[in-house]
């Protein structure tokens, strides 16, 4: 069932974390390993032993594991799941949204971590057989990524090595805070962030993850009064971008260069698209300061280094 | 219509045999999957379950439980939805006289994508706001098109693609407005048997049982209803109250079934069609039919996606389409070569 | 047996009925004639229930035609319609076997007879070479004798035909006025039919009404009919009367 | 006029039309008659190309009618079908005004005369008053006389008639004949109906045509056709022949 | 039919009245949009453009842009689009003989936007793809079902849904095993005029004059289909020429409709209907009076869509259902409380 409302991404509804930790685990030995936790969908998860075989249910949670050092108790992923590049030598079982149950029963798992895109059906399947699931669906913020990598180290017994990964994130966005002190909040870059364009556009609205770097960038975004990601072309023409940034990989830049319309705006006319790793930016794991400092050092070449 | 009645030949030994193929068929049925399992393994999961035999203990949990607990009751929810679908695809196109109708036209999988996602939002299990979505939808469509007075075919027809393109507006709307990734991705419309239990077939089974019994005791309305309003009404049926209580039933049939396994096109509107161009237009014989190849179908398709599915689950709609629509076309394709 | 009282009905601000009264008795049969778009086939319509009339007009038997239940109402009443839809693959077989739906049990099943029934009904139609072939390919008056036979299966004591003949030929016309003579005598019908074919009507009713813009203008026996003017009057024509054997004959007289 | 030449058509391995050869002429008024299903509706079909008859079958006017072009041979042809579809809300007006097809310019629009004529006939066919009308609320005699009406107005040599009574009241019939009549005198017309009312076929052909089973097996005069016995044998029944005034009268005799 | 006549008067009186107020109404659309624009600065920049007067100093490149490259070239393509669609299937409706025939039935829809994903996948210009890909799965229909010999309307519709099945799960088919991002977040399904240019709206229109002209100019063939296949022969008209012909200009005519905008549902399956109820089935009237109707709505809807966007643009495609199906379900209400 689900029951995940509140702890959801969006900023109107309840910012708390719904996790919470109703009893720490014991980390002086294995044997006694029991931890209980509460996850977005609102069920208990209690593990008594360490999970020794885990299978990530999307590329985030992925990416969260391995950097806990858990990569060698992971028996399988997404096939989306492709950093770091060693885990692709795994076994996939499928896509995030719909995974085969199948495939990862016979995997026999003792936890499955996934993460927003994981179909309900597929988790309802999966606990009924008696597996372990944590849906991991936090607001989709610094402090939801956070919070994120924090449970995922709690079910696994490596509290510390999250509280010391969140520990660097949280240092490299305090960093770049700094950095940008100097900036004249009146005159702030008016960035466009783009994911889609041609027919239909969609762009970062304000209240998406993508927006809430784009602030902490130092930027102010033109789609910041948009909810989600659908845009028309008079608020692109009428919020006049200084700066767009798109995702890497698909050629945007270059395409933007040659279409009607996009040709004519001024920040393509004066070269200022830049790209931005596109996985890094939307996935909830560890990556995503690095992905903020990447915008900000587009954004601001001589502050942001 | 003689050498079709050849065709068919005694009817009885028919569906008996093809009773026998439809159970031989679903025990091969049980050996497909991603997981290797070998038919010993498997018979031996059965016989344990059936606590005729011990289970051997080379047999791990994980292997069980997919034999006895995602394997079987997927089977079993394949032959409910295919029967399910087939019979009420055909109900339907007598009912409305239409032969576009389809088990979904009336609102129930746009109704149930729609409720599915408020559940989504809003908390809950999401098999009942699903179906409280496609009831609500249904409704809609029979009430404002007049339940209490003289129910017309073709204004029903016509609410009810209002109603379908209303709600899925709205759920297109919503998917939009809301920031939440997970709505946005979240898809209710592809059928799939993924989530098939004992529970839910248990469900279905109870639902179904009734409602194809009262399709079963209306197969001589059905048939006078092609004869228009009219003519029925002449010949005793009570066309108004026979509408109402197949609509309502179909509703309820469709709506449960919509709710556990999402919208499976396709099976609804083609099983029927083709059971006609095979076998004439009389539901004595079209019914049970249409029900045995809805299964056949649909039990086929499920197989075929869980054949391939080592690479991830494809929703059975898809399959249904893709192996369907072809063949089908074949079908319309080699009856225009023999009337020309 | 039916009795009607006063009815009227409109449709678009057009009067189609007027006051119609009129009281059919038990075995006797009825024709109905008049001029093309006198009301024959409303007043029919109406005697069906399928057009409801106003409370209180219609009575089978002393009780409103509004109070029976459909199914009922047509174990007393069988009609046969002027146009048919015949759009569908059913044998001739199948479409007989329709008529017997009041006898039908829950899962559509019908006693042993029933299939002699039917195949004697058949041959007396001589239609029986055709029981297989599906009801889309049967000519217009092949199909015509299906209708009728299927209004006959439903063993209603009371019968409705609206210009039973008007796609039959001769001898198939008089077959039929016969085969409706013969069961009339085993099975005590009434009918009341709508013919176009005065002849036919002066031979095998026993009472005729004569329709003319929504009123029955006149009814009587057939000799009392082609007696008065008023026939001549409503068909704006002389009528050629010919006289053999006792019997009148209405011969058209084209130039 | 048109011609056909050893014609033959099967239909799931039932013969229905059995090497009809037969030349209609100019100017002439043929009657088609015989039992139901004896092919007659069939063999019009083929006449009208509607049943596209084999190669070098039927001549009209020495060309093959497969090598018409659809919209010339509406120009030659009209046809009133035996069983017409009425299910759609025109009015008699515009109803009758799709016999002019053929004469439309490209946007569809009529010479100015059109108007007068078609109220002309309208009229003539005493419809006047139902002239905007739809038609799916005539009664069945009404329509009947529509689709005779749009056959007219097409304005061809040839006119093919399917049972053009069948639905008409005597009044109704006797004026549809004069109406053909006066039509053949004005525009020297070659028709062809399908008539079961023996007693109008004798009285408005020149010349009568004896189908059965597939086959004309008999053609000639009417006088010629009533004293042969072939018409006794195809229906089955004595005909009891009435004469007077040098016309011979079948009056169908029940008892 | 009398009370419909008087209702409409003088026709050509009504044409020119419906032209009017749809010149005016275009020109107050102008004014709608989420940029701040002054109806003096608009003035201004049309006139400018124009070359009447010079243009105020105060007006930005972007408010010219805004004004002159996207608001107009959005109307006129709103305004073809309505036009096309109503008309289109208000022909479908005809040429099908059926109630639920709309202008996407024959694969149109599910081609383009499987098309779109292709050129999205291999690189290209997307309307071209769709375009292809439109114009493959109608000539797939239209081929199967029998260009050759007679064409069938049913066997059409029932190819049409086979397709448009087959092709809507062969794209969720890709989407699901890509699961690109950016392909599942591209949804082509939903039409937008978002991507209105004077170009396209000059290619469109270049290709809509010539075939609504067509369409016109068969107004009295499709009455005369109404009446039936064999009496339309019987009075001339060469039916199966008449259909294909039909058949293939709407094809191009959608197709190229689709590749620019997207699918826009609803428009052209409910105003025929609308036209019909209130003005009876000859396409004479019904005709010109869908495409002034199919105008006025989807204008009306793509300004609705334009006047709340600035919390994000609202696909077309949804607001034509979520404001045409409540005011259709109602004239289905009114008529049904009329007739009984
Ligand atoms: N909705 C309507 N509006 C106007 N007139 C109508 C309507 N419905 C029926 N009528 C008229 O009612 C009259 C009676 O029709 P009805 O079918 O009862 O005639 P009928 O006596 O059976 O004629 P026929 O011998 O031609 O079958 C006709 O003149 C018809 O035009
Ligand atoms: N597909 C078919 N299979 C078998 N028989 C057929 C088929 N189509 C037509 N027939 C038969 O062909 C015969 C001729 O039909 P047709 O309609 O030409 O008769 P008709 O002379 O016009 O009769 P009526 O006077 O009843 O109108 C009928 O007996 C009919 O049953
Ligand atoms: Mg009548
Ligand atoms: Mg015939």
């Amino acid at each position: 069932g689900s029951k995940n409302q509140g702890d959801q991404t969006a900023p109107s509804t309840s910012p708390e974390v719904s996790a919470e930790v109703t009893s720490q685990p014991e980390q002086t030995a294995d044997e006694a390993f029991n931890v209980t936790i509460t996850d977005s969908t609102g069920t208990e998860i209690t593990l008594t032993k360490k999970p020794e075989r885990i299978v990530s249910l999307a590329p985030s949670t992925t990416e969260i594991l391995c950097a806990l050092g858990l990569e060698d108790k992971m028996v399988g992923r997404t096939k989306y799941c492709n950093y770091p590049e060693s885990i692709t030598a795994l076994p996939e079982v499928g896509g995030t949204s719909n995974p085969n149950v199948e495939a990862i029963v016979d995997l026999n798992p003792d936890l499955v971590v996934g993460a927003t895109h994981v179909s309900e059906e597929v988790i309802g399947k999966l606990r009924e057989v008696g597996i372990n699931v944590a849906f991991l669906n936090e607001q989709e913020n610094f402090e939801g990524t956070y919070s994120a990598i924090e449970k995922v180290g709690m079910l696994t017994g490596t509290d510390e090595k999250a509280a010391e990964v969140v520990a660097e994130m949280k240092q490299k966005v305090a960093d770049l805070e700094i950095a940008l002190q100097g900036l004249n909040l009146t005159e702030l870059p008016k960035v466009y962030y783009a994911t889609g364009f041609g027919e239909s556009d969609y762009g970062a609205g304000g209240d998406t993850f993508i927006g809430e770097i784009i602030h902490l960038a130092g930027a102010t975004n033109i789609a910041q009064e948009i909810s989600g990601w659908s845009i028309s072309k008079e608020q692109i023409a009428d919020g006049d971008p200084d700066i767009i940034i798109v995702p890497s990989g698909v050629n945007m830049a270059a395409d933007m260069a040659t279409t009607d319309f996009y040709k004519d705006l001024r920040a393509v006319k004066e070269g200022k698209v830049y790209e931005i790793d596109g996985d890094s930016i939307s996935r909830q794991g560890p990556r995503v300061a690095d992905a903020l400092v990447e915008m900000a050092q587009k954004i601001h070449p001589e502050l942001a280094k | 219509m003689k050498h079709k009645k050849a065709l068919i030949g005694n009817i009885s030994y028919l569906y008996f045999l093809l009773t026998l193929c439809l159970i031989l068929f679903a025990c091969i049925s049980v050996i497909i999957g991603v997981a290797d399992i070998t038919v010993g393994d498997i018979i031996n999961i059965i016989g344990a379950k059936l606590k005729l035999v011990p289970l051997s203990e080379s047999i791990s949990k994980g292997q069980e439980t997919i034999v006895w607990n995602l394997r079987i009751p997927r089977i079993l929810m394949a032959l409910l939805t295919g029967i399910n679908l087939a019979i009420t695809g055909a109900v339907y196109q007598s009912l409305f006289r239409n032969d576009m109708a389809d088990p979904y036209m009336l609102g129930v999988s746009s109704g149930a994508s729609l409720g599915a996602a408020m559940g989504f939002i809003l908390g809950g299990f999401l098999p009942v706001w699903a179906f409280v979505g496609a009831m609500l939808a249904n409704g809609l469509v029979i009430s404002l098109s007049g339940i209490k007075g003289k129910v017309s075919p073709i204004r029903l027809l016509l609410s009810g693609l209002a109603i379908n393109y209303f709600f899925s507006a709205l759920l297109s709307y919503i998917r939009i407005q809301s920031e939440d990734k997970q709505l946005a991705v979240f898809v209710w419309g592809m059928g799939s048997l993924n989530a098939a239990s004992y529970k839910r077939v248990g469900i279905l089974l109870a639902i179904t049982v009734p409602i194809l019994c009262l399709f079963f005791v209306y197969r001589k309305e059905l048939n006078l209803l092609l004869m228009g309003e009219e003519a029925a009404k002449a010949m005793g049926v009570d066309v108004s109250k026979v509408r109402k209580r197949l609509l309502v039933a179909s509703s309820i049939l469709i709506a449960t079934n919509v709710a556990f396994t999402g919208t499976i096109g396709f099976v609804g509107l083609i099983i029927p069609h083709m059971v006609r161009l095979l076998f004439g237009s009389n539901y004595k014989r079209t019914l049970p039919l249409c029900g045995f190849f809805g299964m056949y179908f649909v039990l086929f398709c499920d197989d075929l996606a869980r054949a391939v599915s080592s690479k991830g689950e494809v929703p059975l709609g898809i399959v249904t389409a893709l192996f369907g629509a072809p063949y089908f076309m074949y079908l319309i394709y080699k009856e225009r070569r023999r009337e020309s | 047996m039916i009795c009607i009282r006063n009815l009227s009905y409109e449709k678009s601000h057009k009067t189609i009925l007027n006051s119609i009264s009129f009281q059919f008795e038990e075995g006797k049969t009825y024709g109905i004639i008049g001029p093309n778009g006198a009301g024959k086939s409303t007043l029919l319509k109406h005697m069906m229930n399928l057009i409801v009339p106003p409370k209180n007009t219609i009575f089978y038997e002393d009780k409103d035609i509004r109070n029976f239940h459909v199914k009922d109402y047509a174990k007393k009443v069988s009609f046969v319609f002027q146009e048919n839809t015949r759009q569908v693959d059913f044998s001739v077989y199948e479409m007989l076997l329709m008529g017997k739906y009041t006898e039908m049990d829950l899962w559509g099943n019908l006693s042993k007879e029933v299939e002699e029934e039917v195949v004697e009904l058949l041959k007396e139609l001589q239609i029986l070479h055709l029981k297989d072939q599906p009801i889309n390919t049967l000519s217009g008056g092949e199909a015509q004798k299906v209708f009728i036979g299927r209004a006959l299966l439903q063993n209603t004591p009371l019968l409705l035909l609206d210009e039973p003949t008007s796609m039959l030929d001769m001898h198939n016309s008089i077959e039929l006025m016969h085969c409706i003579e013969r069961l009339k005598a085993k099975r005590h019908l009434t009918i009341v039919m709508v013919l176009h074919d005065l002849n036919l009507a002066l031979q095998s009713c026993q009472e005729l009404l004569l329709m003319e813009e929504g009123k029955i203008i006149m009814s009587g026996t057939p000799q009392e009919m082609v007696q008065g003017i008023e026939l001549q009057r409503v068909y704006h024509q002389k009528l050629h009367l010919i006289e053999e054997a006792g019997q009148s004959y209405i011969v058209p007289r084209l130039f």
